[in-house]
């Protein structure tokens, strides 16, 4: 198994951290092979910001994507600069409020979901947290990593808001799995 | 960008390069502003005019200026006009450039142009950090500031800059924030015009890098600005900048020596006689 | 976190473990000028140095810093400092005269686009021919090149210990791909981990003699402090370490110097080979791009065709003796490098008559193992 | 020469990045943060007290952005 | 003498040949900082820029002087700096910038012994590679070696017109040797000096793109102050000018240059060949000791060998082809330098199967006519 | 050396190097001389002290002492001595170098190192021109000086040495000349048992260098130094050197602060609470 | 600690350099120039109103190339 | 011919300026080929100075002395310093007061000459002349060079004292001439 991961947004929506609580989950909980690689520089600049995480059984080479299976857009900024990377059979989630992409723009043999993600975590108390639930809505889309795993690496990357931070996985879990129709 | 951009400073603008890599609320757009308005204001020959920077946040500045401009290394922007200002005198070479270039790598040019009083005005943005690697402690950073590499704290005691380039012979030496703005302009358009070394510090808010580490907003870094400093005449050695005490900005010196290029020339005279 | 060694698996970034790594080797001096991609070491040596003990000074330049650090090895202390190309380029005149006057240190360039400002936030590999070149006068150095964030641990610690055992500035050449990159990292226990130690004199300091070398040609060191009173230049200097301008002086140095390094440069070099045995196409790689390869050389097998990889994990002293014996059966030598023709040159005085491919991929990305196994084909046709 | 007098300040949506100085630092508080984005996710400011406006030229002078210019005011 | 050209004979040191050879090259603008043994250059251009109108400006340091240098000739001024292997060492940094802004300037190094201060006033080649690989990243350079106090004017000269017809700098890679011996100098009249002057661009300004390049892959080149108001940067850039982080822009901009050189490799380089059409032994051979090999040349074949001479005057670009198809039919390759192996590594490079035999000489003189001679006759057998 | 020679200082020095390579009348000698004998009346600890220099001739001096010494690179003495110094903080790093090596190529070191309160004295031989590489004209040459590389007179103004370093933070700023070499002595002394960053300006005769352009011999110069220098108490910034006019010597600053390895401890200190 | 009280000052020969800084700047103008070459070609400094010395230690620290030194009086 | 000629001495004599006019001579005026090369450096400040001349009729390869013919040594540090490049065949010519070659130390087949050259250029007006009385000495032991063109490679060098020099020069002539016992 292995599975190639894009998160992108702008600076400030925990873009980062949502590919390293995934990728330390896979990696240091779930004893898989993981790895994370982020964009960096000025032009980044409050500008795109994204976070790449491979997954796989057997050790990884070649550290860029090549096959992209699942794209999770943040910003319509984002949705733009990367959409180019989308190939058929690459699930692509969305950000409900930020990102609407119309209807005849939409890529072929792709898989859309819809997040309500920041809603969705002003509702359980900090939009902050919206990055968390569109961790738990790519898990459930991609079963990456374990739930459990996930769970075990916010505790270790937070020291504060925990708590929030892992309702705010399972809110998104239990959306993804209802936005693939699993419940 | 879809939206038709019409702007009074277009000519000196590079307006295809709009919006700048900035962050929200830095102070570099308003010094930016500042010299292009003073150009504006002026009507100075663009073709006379060459922006040079550093590297660095402060030293992307020149890449916005619709005039002949270098970015050059980190830290040797000076000599890097001093060559330009002794090749074509009709040129006047305008640094911009950060703190950490001019005074860190670069301090060294600094005193030596200033001691040899090279026609070129000096614009330092003093953001009180190395803000493009990413809001690091360096020469200008009060004690104690916490920052990504001052983590307990910084110990190090940062230079009173308006001091040392008055020490080291400067013709012109000003401090101004991005908050006293229209002083700062002024006090460019003098510098644009004045032939000799003329130095500028412009203290300015680095929003994303030290504003974040000292949980302040881009606004509570402008009004600290607005209310911590006061325009007085004082000798340079007692224009220190120290946490919670007032700071003094105004004009520290201005005086009139012969320029590097003039001495160029009388040598010409003199060794032909 | 405050234990010296914090034995365990983490999940961190290349410079991150880097500066663990000069940790765990003992360093007690690191001095550093911000720069990207570097700079998160110094960004986690001063989190972690005050509690320590241990000296973190952020420099005014990268001159300074490296002056530092050979002043800090001198005075007793391992130390290091990390930069990127530009950092490097302001460097080389000091690094020399650690050459010179034999003080161990460890540089550590995380390689980013270049020339000039180039590319900050890219990963390039791109200055592997200046690490080895860019001092002026005869120097030899030794260079590795991690390929993954736990090789940026390992090899940080033994960059220290060859640098002790041969007196000599050691280069760890990283790149922005691996020092920015997140992997796991596990960190041995401290008994584990295998420390060297410069030799130091067993003479009373009146019979010291600082550059009187035995057939190790590497000279017990002294420190500041310790009471020998010795005295060290850059200029050419006898065993005395004093100034002697005679030509057979400068000739014994300097080919002591890089003697050193040179004749044992099979003990110094570490290499890693897959499936060489039998291969038809050899692949010589190194750091990031190594990943890459073993990908295309796997890809190869399975298609049938007897490709092997080399990767070198020590550039300098360059193995050419083990690629020439390897490249003798082959029927071509690919070399692709995140540059535009560097170490391939050496690859190819190593191969003689041996047709070699290089494949440069500039900006940011190594390249994909599509492309080096394109090559492979076609060279095993 | 600048300022123009009697001119009427104008918000350069696209280059605005919402630090909010134009409206924290306006003498006649002209300023008031809206709630529209622009495409890069800012919450512009909007100008609802435009009739006094003096024509300082301070939001001008201090945006860092360039976002705020001034155009001849149609009235006059 | 205050003539702009002294037209006729003097007799007169290697530094001074040089300077005089900016001087009738059209150099407007030198700075340098003092250094052995290549002060000498700045000496006599401080007494004779003044009455010239010419700018010479002594730095606080290396790094100024060159970074002045690329300033002066962005504004129009061809510019020269002259130092020695630790100023170079400093320098490098903003090498690299001058190849990436592609600024045309003149870098003259008088080598002396290294590594680090080393031997000051003594003569040495050990900076060859250097000039090649010291800066960062993906760096192609253009270097020249002159063998006479003549040379040192004839290249200098040549050296300007190289650089500005690529607009890269160009180094002249003198050594203390010919720096400091007196010879006879003939300066010729000056209209027998040719002359190259930078390109400038044929469009209006505003079309005007700083690095758009045609089929010669060198871009016209405004000057600051001529109303073209461009914008120049040392990172990754476009045709604008305007930096540009994408893979493609790297990917472009250093292929394209790197390629003005490489590609253009057959006209830039320039080596004297003696007895080479028949010749068993090659001797490939650079800057002084090249008078060595020619002596030991002329021995050998007074002694019934067949010795041949290919002198290269120009080091880089690397006239390999050239060797390879030389050394094709010899028995041997002899490359005597005055360094521990640096240029014969390329020889090697070049010559595939055939043996090279490497004469290292460390420390003030060039390797006798003798000793090459000895090594001539071990592979003639 | 046939001659047997039995010197008062021959534990402080090494004898087996001596006759030095300096010229004639060189104040090189003199300012070694002082350092010695500065030693020895203190009874300094020899094991516990770094000679450390640059390049030059002042740069020679650390290779004549018999304490462990360091010949570093030009311009660059100051960051070895703070690596050593930071390092072991039992050692006193002792920087003997020239006004070349200290403020033309290494004048950023000497600032930022200052600004630090690197615990360390600095003797800077202060010949007026760069000695070693045949006396060409450097930042503290006077004004119209004919020198090899400024044959129609030295066009460039001088750094005041005294007034850039205390700028920048120095807790010890004096001037003295090779004349007064028993002030000269005791100001060493003062540096070497001063815990912090100490400056001492060492005016001194370069005899065959500079000397022989002004058409000087050494005693004329040494008169010269004699007759031209006063002890004077002034604010550092007035303490220029001008030709023809009265040079004033003596000390400038003398203040405490904590030094770098002060606050380097109370920050590990500090990290571990 | 010096200067030791009632000393005879004596030359190192072979280190001296010649400079005349003895001759000139002693208070007793104890020396003079001789006639005398070292191996150096130097004409060396002579000893030549010893008796007036007031070991006052000047010629010692001034004397740049440590030719200078004190012996005991032995007279003492 | 190919002449090799080292002169020797300390800093002031003028040892540089010999080998200069020497050179210049055969180089400019003799249209012979000839290179100078003198010894630089800190190590020789206030002790040892040389100048080293090749001319010969043939370009000149290599620049360095392979075979001396003539050493002339003005100080008898000079002269102890470089006795060990006097080969049988060389002829060796020394300042007669400064520097003494006890009979037991003289080298075997080697021509020795004696020249009182700091006197006679006293006598002539000024000591600083006898390296030009050296010079005069050394052109009629080798003949490498003409009178003539000694005599317009002194009057290119020196702005002043001009005559004096071309006095020195023929009297050192005079000197070496009686020496050799041609006059
Ligand atoms: C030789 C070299 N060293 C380090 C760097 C990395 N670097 C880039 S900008 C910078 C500091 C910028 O600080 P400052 O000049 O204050 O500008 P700011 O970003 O704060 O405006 C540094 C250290 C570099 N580009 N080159
Ligand atoms: C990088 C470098 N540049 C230049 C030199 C040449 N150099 C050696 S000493 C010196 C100047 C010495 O002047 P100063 O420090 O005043 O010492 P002084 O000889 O006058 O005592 C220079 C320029 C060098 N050694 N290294
Ligand atoms: S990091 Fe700081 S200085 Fe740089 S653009 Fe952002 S706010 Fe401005
Ligand atoms: S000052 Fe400019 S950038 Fe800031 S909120 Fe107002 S319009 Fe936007
Ligand atoms: S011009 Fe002045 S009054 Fe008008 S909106 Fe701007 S700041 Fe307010
Ligand atoms: S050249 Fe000047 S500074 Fe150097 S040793 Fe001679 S007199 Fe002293
Ligand atoms: S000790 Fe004093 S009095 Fe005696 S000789 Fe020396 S200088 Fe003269
Ligand atoms: S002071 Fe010393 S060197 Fe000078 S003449 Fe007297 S003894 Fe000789
Ligand atoms: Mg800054
Ligand atoms: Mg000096």
């Amino acid at each position: 198994m292995k599975a190639e991961i894009r998160v992108a947004g702008f600076g400030g929506q925990g873009v980062i951290t949502f590919g390293y609580v995934l990728a330390q989950a896979a990696s240091i909980h779930d004893e898989k092979y993981a790895l994370m690689t982020q964009s960096y520089g000025p032009e980044a600049r409050g500008g795109a910001c994204r976070s790449d995480v491979i997954i796989s059984d057997v050790s990884i080479d070649y550290p860029k994507l090549s096959k992209l299976n699942c794209f999770i857009a943040m910003s319509i900024d984002a949705y733009n600069q990367f959409k180019k990377m989308v190939k058929p059979g690459t699930v692509v989630i969305l950000e409900e409020d930020l990102v609407h992409v119309p209807e005849n723009e939409l890529l072929e043999d792709v898989t859309y979901y819809n997040i309500p993600s920041v809603r969705e975590a002003e509702t359980l108390g900090n939009r902050l947290a919206a990055n968390m639930v569109m961790l738990g809505a790519a898990q459930a889309v991609t079963k990456a990593v374990s739930e459990e795993s996930l769970i075990e690496s916010i505790k270790q990357r937070f020291s504060r808001y925990t708590e929030l931070n892992i309702k705010a996985l399972r809110r998104g879990i239990e959306l993804g799995k209802q936005a693939m129709g699993e419940e | 960008m879809t939206e038709q951009i019409d702007y009074y400073l277009e000519d000196y603008l590079r307006m295809d390069r709009l919006p700048h890599i900035w962050c929200a609320g830095c102070g570099l757009g308003i010094i930016l502003k500042s010299y292009v308005q003073a150009l504006y204001e002026l009507e100075y020959d663009l073709d006379k005019i060459v922006t040079v920077s550093g590297i660095g946040c402060a030293g992307r500045a020149s890449g916005y200026v619709n005039t002949d401009a270098f970015h050059t290394t980190h830290g040797r922007a000076l000599p890097f006009a001093t060559g330009i200002s002794t090749s074509n005198t009709d040129i006047k070479p305008v640094v911009i450039s950060g703190d950490g270039d001019l005074f860190a790598i670069g301090g060294n040019h600094l005193i030596h142009a200033a001691r040899r009083n090279i026609n070129m005005l000096v614009i330092c943005s003093n953001n009180f950090n190395y803000g493009m690697t990413g809001a690091q402690y360096g020469p200008t950073t009060p004690r104690d500031m916490r920052t990504p590499t001052s983590p307990y704290g910084n110990i190090e005691n940062p230079f009173n800059l308006v001091s040392l380039v008055s020490s080291a012979g400067a013709t012109m030496v000003s401090r101004w924030t991005v908050f006293h703005v229209n002083q700062l302009k002024n006090s460019i358009k003098k510098g644009l015009t004045k032939n000799g070394f003329s130095f500028i510090e412009v203290l300015s808010p680095c929003t994303t890098g030290y504003g974040r580490l000292n949980k302040m907003s881009p606004i509570d870094m402008m009004r600290d600005l607005r209310d911590t400093c006061k325009i007085r005449k004082v000798h340079p050695t007692e224009a220190t900048i120290e946490p919670g005490k007032e700071v003094i900005i105004g004009d520290f010196v201005d005086i009139e020596k012969p320029t590097y290029a003039d001495v160029l020339d009388q040598l010409t005279r003199r060794s032909t006689e | 976190m405050s234990e010296t060694i914090p034995t365990g698996k983490h999940f961190v970034h290349g410079d991150w473990a880097c500066a663990e790594g000069a940790i765990a080797a003992g360093c007690g001096y690191f001095a550093a000028y911000p720069i990207t991609p570097a700079t998160e070491i110094s960004e986690h040596i001063a989190s972690r140095f005050p509690q320590l003990g241990r000296r973190f000074v952020q420099f005014e330049d990268e001159i300074g810093a490296i002056a530092s650090v050979i002043g800090a090895s001198f005075s007793g202390m391992k130390a290091m400092t990390a930069t990127s190309g530009p950092g490097i380029s302001l460097m080389l005149e000091n690094i020399g005269l650690a050459v010179m006057t034999e003080v161990p240190c460890v540089i550590v360039n995380v390689m980013r686009g270049g020339p000039s400002t180039g590319q900050p936030t890219m990963g390039a590999q791109a200055d592997v021919m200046q690490c080895r070149w860019g001092a002026h006068g005869d120097v030899e150095i030794i260079a590795l090149a991690p390929q993954s964030v736990q090789e940026c641990f390992d090899l940080t610690v033994h960059a220290f210990n060859l640098s002790e055992e041969y007196r000599t500035p050691v280069f760890l050449l990283s790149d922005a791909n691996i020092g920015h990159m997140f992997e796991k990292l596990e960190i041995p226990a401290a008994d584990e981990i295998e420390i060297v130690n410069r030799k130091k004199p067993q003479v009373f300091p009146p019979d010291y003699k600082p550059y009187e070398a035995d057939e190790s040609m590497v000279p017990p060191m002294a420190c500041f402090g310790e009471g020998y009173r010795f005295y060290s230049t850059g200029l050419t200097h006898n065993e005395m370490g004093y100034p002697d301008m005679s030509v057979e002086t400068q000739d014994k140095l300097v080919r002591r110097l890089c003697d050193k390094i040179r004749r044992n440069k099979k003990k110094i070099n570490m290499t890693e080979e897959t499936m060489t045995e039998d291969c038809d196409v050899l692949v010589v790689t190194y750091g990031v791009t190594a990943r890459s390869a073993a990908s295309a050389v796997q890809m190869a097998r399975r298609e049938g065709i007897k490709a092997g990889l080399l990767r070198l994990i020590t550039l300098w002293p360059f193995p050419d003796w083990k690629i020439e014996e390897l490249a003798d059966n082959v029927k071509g030598v690919v070399v692709p490098e995140m540059n535009y023709g560097q170490l391939v040159r050496e690859v190819e005085r190593s191969v003689k008559p041996t047709p070699v491919e290089f494949i440069p991929k500039l900006g940011e990305n190594p390249p994909s193992p599509d492309e080096i196994l394109e090559r492979i084909r076609r060279l095993a046709k | 020469m600048f300022p123009l007098p009697k001119n009427k300040v104008k918000i350069i949506k696209s280059l605005c990045k919402g630090c909010g100085y134009c409206i924290e630092f306006c003498p006649k508080n002209v300023f008031e943060r809206s709630t529209e984005l622009n495409e890069k996710g800012v919450t512009l400011p909007e100008i609802v007290r435009g009739d006094e406006c003096i024509s300082c030229g301070l939001c001008v002078m201090l945006c860092p952005d360039f976002a705020i210019t001034m155009e001849e005011n149609p009235d006059e």
